[in-house]
């Protein structure tokens, strides 16, 4: 389908997958590896179709693991490379260490997670708790909305990841079947223009690469301050990865008309008393019940989390100053917290942004839809905690039929 | 915005013909999302899919229990009761079955058109599948979208013989839907 | 606050061109190779098998390098004429060759 | 002085490049793994790229924060995933077009359990590099435990033996064989005895790398693991060779060639008498690790198609 007025991208619909696909395609990457999982299956299908047809021309390597996948990618990218990998969760748990091998040499791979429910219950269904399980891997976390976000998120992923001033791993997560399997609308842009968009990776210094003849090593001991040294650097460079993604998405609404809002993106807040932090593609649900709200009268919000890890901490304070009530919708639990993950972080901040209440709300574990009514029964409980009644710290909302 | 269930079996084609009616009305300016029910889709099992088409931006992500219409591929899921669950008044029913209903199977029905895709596919396609000529039987019946822009879609998942054959069921699906009212 | 800095860039990368390590292996050996140079028929052998790689060729017969030898007596083992016999430290002069 | 032929052994013209070590390194006094590891890129050249996981050539290929042992390139990982590095490395010059030789080198507890799958992966895939596997039969550097190479009868720390048991209970894995039956362009064994053998195969998998997988299987003696002396690990080398224990051969896309016929083999006792972790076995074990051998021997004897030919056949 071709755009009426712009020749720089195409008007397609296509799948949340093949949105993930085309936005790794578009980059170039040099080399692609890749282990089937669903719901992220359809991505690779997808790459090794773009290769077939010559859209893409990469080194695609179908490893025999996702362990292999992530080792691929990374010593790939070390020895200069742009990579790129796709998983979910078993898969996710499977390349741990390879994860961990990849943010320690600070390795600018990019993949996309696609959001499912972890090991333990074998559960085929959406649910972040993968990506939760991996907060403390050292990578960059992004999670999109829905498939244009997820296609421009995998674009902003390289120039983050590839910054000289970050050089970390970066993951893009969507939900597993609501986002990889949801065919809708999207624009996808020209190679041209997405090329305009990561040139400025090739004007900044050159990052320490392995080349044969080069007595440079990799993966070198660091013995105690040297150690302490290279944690130190990794913990400020994903500091920095947070105004980075502000600007990279200022950047990107300015060259493809959609901005996003950067680490979180602020629906309907303005004024509003009650607010709702989630993320992933309960958010589109939420959006249109706040809506409602508002027509209803009743100062309701969303804050959309777009970056995991950084953990936004600077700007959900700012945002959630003054509230009466703050309600934290997360698709995962918290095991041995009081509430969900993304709830008690958000919990560690509510000393600075004043005394609101602050409620967890988990909904839509494996598939259990995060519905309309959940979103209006999470407004009720906060208006209640708004106006002061006694309300539980922690509501399974998916619990209850 | 409206929004559409559609209820088929493994290999009949029930998530694709979403996909196709989601392009379709992006292609007259508006916006569609399609997705389907999760399982361990296999050949054979019934299968749900579901989309949501508007003027609008679709922001909803969550299944459809309310539905505006309901697309019935799979003849023998006509009198199944949890394909009229939930449908809203004025509701509107495409369905795939060689013969016509003698009572109304739902009280919110208002509307239905039938064809007999399985035999129309058969004789285009060479075997049983209604997908497309299903699509043709939906806009005869709602309205909603011109045969134009469904043509024009099928172009993104079909090519050569098979493109021409889907064209022809599509058409005849939207020349030979008995729509009816109850 | 001011961390000390081992390394140049983000990553754990060593290079060779700023600093090569060594220890000080000959500190390990309590046997000395003695080399009788006389009876060497230059074959290198005990080079070629020498762990450390640190039998020196002088040209007509090989050498160890007492800097790394660590004494392990794969040189005299190996010799095809017995012309290495390893010798008790304690009985050797401090020398280094 | 006239009787003296002064003539280099021929070994040293296969060592075309400088050793890129440093003099002292962390190696036990006597380990053959240290002149392997010498000894590769003097033979394979400048253009070697390492890589490698824990284990006993970790402390030496790894360097401290930016200090080194060496100066060879090496990007140093994780046992799970060995070959796949490899594979990423040597796929990303081949997409540029910058001659190389990676060398994935790596301990046969990687190689045969943990880094197994991916190696069996890499060799499937037949990716561009040599894989190098020095075996040692065990985690050596975590202090000798059993690894799925490890003979049958052998004592580790994880195969004790007391009242209950007797050393290891299970026969050895055939990774070699294994990594031949991958049908790759190139697999060999080795041993650092025979060091002309090793240089050709080395130079061979050098050259057949071209083509695709290239695994060499270099039987490495532990004398600290396996009690022996300092000085003893060659005899043990040639031993293993000479009783069959060890049988020197390539294979070229599966097919398979001696390259040191052993006519009279000897007994494995002769093998076994020479190492402390077989010294409690009785006739009863020997006899049962000389099984394996004749039967690891007769796999191969089939394979290479010796018995057609007249080869010996016990």
């Amino acid at each position: 389908m071709q755009a009426r007025s712009e020749q720089d991208a195409r008007i397609m619909v296509i799948t949340g997958n093949a949105a993930a696909a085309y936005g790794a395609m578009l980059c170039r990457p040099d080399v692609v590896a890749t282990y089937p999982i669903t719901p992220q299956t359809e991505v690779i299908e997808k790459l090794f179709e773009f290769a077939a047809s010559g859209e893409l021309d990469a080194e695609m390597v179908p490893v025999e693991g996702e362990n292999s996948a992530m080792n691929v990618v990374t010593a790939a990218s070390m020895a200069g490379g742009r990579v790129f990998t796709a998983t979910s969760s078993w898969g996710l748990a499977f390349m741990y260490d390879a994860m961990l091998a990849a943010s320690g040499t600070r390795a600018p791979v990019v993949m996309v997670n696609v959001n499912r429910e972890t090991p333990g219950i074998i559960a085929v269904s959406s649910g972040q708790q993968d990506m939760i399980s991996t907060r403390d891997s050292g990578w960059i976390q992004l999670v999109a909305e829905d498939c244009q976000e997820i296609l421009d998120q995998v674009l902003m992923a390289y120039r983050l990841a590839e910054d000289h001033d970050i050089q970390v791993p970066v993951m893009v997560n969507y939900d597993g079947f609501y986002l990889s399997y949801l065919a809708g609308k999207v624009e996808v842009p020209s190679k041209k223009r997405v090329s305009d968009f990561l040139a400025v990776l090739n004007e900044q210094p050159k990052r320490q690469i392995l080349l044969p003849g080069q007595p440079l090593g990799c993966g070198t001991h660091g013995i105690l301050q040297g150690f302490v040294e290279l944690r130190y650097k990794h913990v400020q460079a994903m500091e920095r990865a947070k105004a980075a993604f502000d600007a990279i998405d200022q950047e990107f609404a300015s060259q493809f008309g959609r901005g996003y809002g950067g680490q979180i993106e602020e629906y309907r807040t303005g004024d509003a008393d009650i607010v709702l932090v989630a993320s992933g593609s309960m958010c589109g649900t939420i959006k249109t019940v706040v809506d409602r709200k508002r027509e209803q009268g009743l100062p309701v919000g969303l804050v959309r989390l777009r970056m995991y890890r950084p953990f936004p901490s600077e700007k959900l304070t700012q945002v959630l100053k003054d509230r009466k009530a703050v309600g934290v919708v997360d698709r995962s639990v918290g095991f041995g917290i009081q509430g969900g993950p993304i709830y008690s972080e958000v919990c560690s901040l509510s000393a600075k942004f004043g005394g609101a209440s602050v409620l967890s709300f988990i909904d839509g574990l494996a598939n259990t839809d995060v519905t309309s009514d959940h979103v209006e029964q999470m407004l009720d409980l906060l208006s209640a905690a708004a106006r002061g009644e006694p309300c539980p710290q922690v509501t399974w909302v998916c619990m209850e039929e | 915005m409206i929004e559409v269930r559609f209820h088929g079996r493994g290999g009949q084609g029930a998530v694709m013909a979403s996909r196709i009616m989601a392009n379709a009305f992006v292609r007259i300016g508006q916006y569609g999302a399609s997705f389907p029910m999760f399982g361990f889709e296999r050949r054979g099992a019934p299968v749900t899919a579901f989309g949501r088409f508007d003027a609008n931006p679709v922001r909803e992500k969550t299944q459809i229990y309310h539905p505006d219409i309901v697309v019935v591929l799979d003849p023998s899921q006509r009198f199944f009761e949890k394909v009229y669950s939930g449908l809203k008044s004025h509701a509107v029913l495409v369905l795939n079955a060689a013969l016509p209903f003698e009572t109304q199977p739902h009280e919110n029905l208002e509307t239905a058109g039938i064809v007999n895709a399985d035999q129309i596919s058969i004789e285009e396609v060479g075997r049983a599948l209604p997908n497309t000529c299903m699509l043709g039987a939906f806009a005869a019946t709602t309205g909603h979208l011109p045969l134009e822009s469904l043509e024009a879609a099928l172009e993104d998942y079909f090519q050569g013989s098979r493109l021409k054959a889907n064209v022809r069921c599509l058409r005849r699906g939207y020349e030979e839907a008995a729509v009816g009212h109850f | 606050m001011a961390p000390h800095t081992y390394f140049q860039g983000e990553g754990p990368w060593s290079d060779a061109d700023q600093l090569m390590l060594y220890l000080d292996t000959g500190s390990w050996r309590s046997l000395r190779p003695v080399v009788d140079a006389e009876a060497c028929i230059y074959c290198g052998l005990c080079a070629l098998f020498c762990p450390t790689q640190c039998m020196i060729n002088k040209g007509e017969y090989f050498l160890p390098n007492l800097e790394f030898c660590k004494g392990c007596g794969v040189c005299a083992k190996e010799c095809p004429r017995g012309a290495i016999i390893m010798k008790p430290e304690g009985e050797c002069d401090a020398s280094k060759e | 002085m006239t009787e003296k032929k002064k003539k280099l052994s021929k070994v040293f013209d296969y060592l075309q490049y400088d050793d890129p070590y440093a003099g002292g390194l962390t190696f036990c006094a006597g380990c053959p793994l240290e002149s392997l590891a010498r000894f590769v890129p003097q033979v394979l050249g400048d253009d070697i790229v390492i890589t490698g996981t824990p284990s006993c050539s970790a402390p030496v290929l790894l360097g401290q924060n930016i200090g080194t042992w060496h100066r060879m390139p090496y990007y140093g990982t994780l046992m799970t995933g060995a070959a796949a590095n490899a594979t990423g490395l040597a796929r990303m010059y081949k997409r540029k077009g910058i001659k190389n030789t990676v060398v994935c080198f790596n301990g046969d507890g990687t190689a045969s359990d943990i880094g197994f799958g991916n190696l069996s992966g890499a060799a499937e895939r037949n990716e561009p590099f040599i894989y190098i596997c020095y075996d040692n039969e065990g985690y050596m550097n975590t202090g000798i435990q059993r690894s799925s190479t490890t003979p049958a009868g052998a004592r580790t720390t994880t195969s004790p033996v007391g009242r209950m048991t007797h050393g290891k209970d299970v026969t050895s894995k055939n990774l070699p064989l294994l990594m031949a039956m991958h049908k790759v362009p190139y697999a060999a064994t080795a041993t650092m005895s025979y060091l002309e053998d090793l240089a050709k195969k080395l130079l061979k998998a050098k050259e057949k790398k071209e083509e695709g997988f290239c695994y060499l299987h270099v039987f490495c003696p532990c004398p600290t693991g396996w009690g022996v002396p300092t000085d003893g690990s060659l005899d043990l080398c040639r031993m293993a060779v000479k009783t069959n224990f060890f049988p020197l051969w390539e294979a070229e896309n599966g097919e398979i060639r001696f390259t040191r016929e052993v006519n009279k083999p000897k007994p494995i006792g002769e093998y076994t008498k020479l190492i402390k972790k077989f010294e409690h076995l009785d006739e009863q074990g020997v006899a049962r690790l000389q099984k394996d051998v004749d039967f690891n021997h007769s796999i191969l004897m089939r394979l290479s198609g010796s018995c057609e030919q007249g080869g010996r056949h016990d």
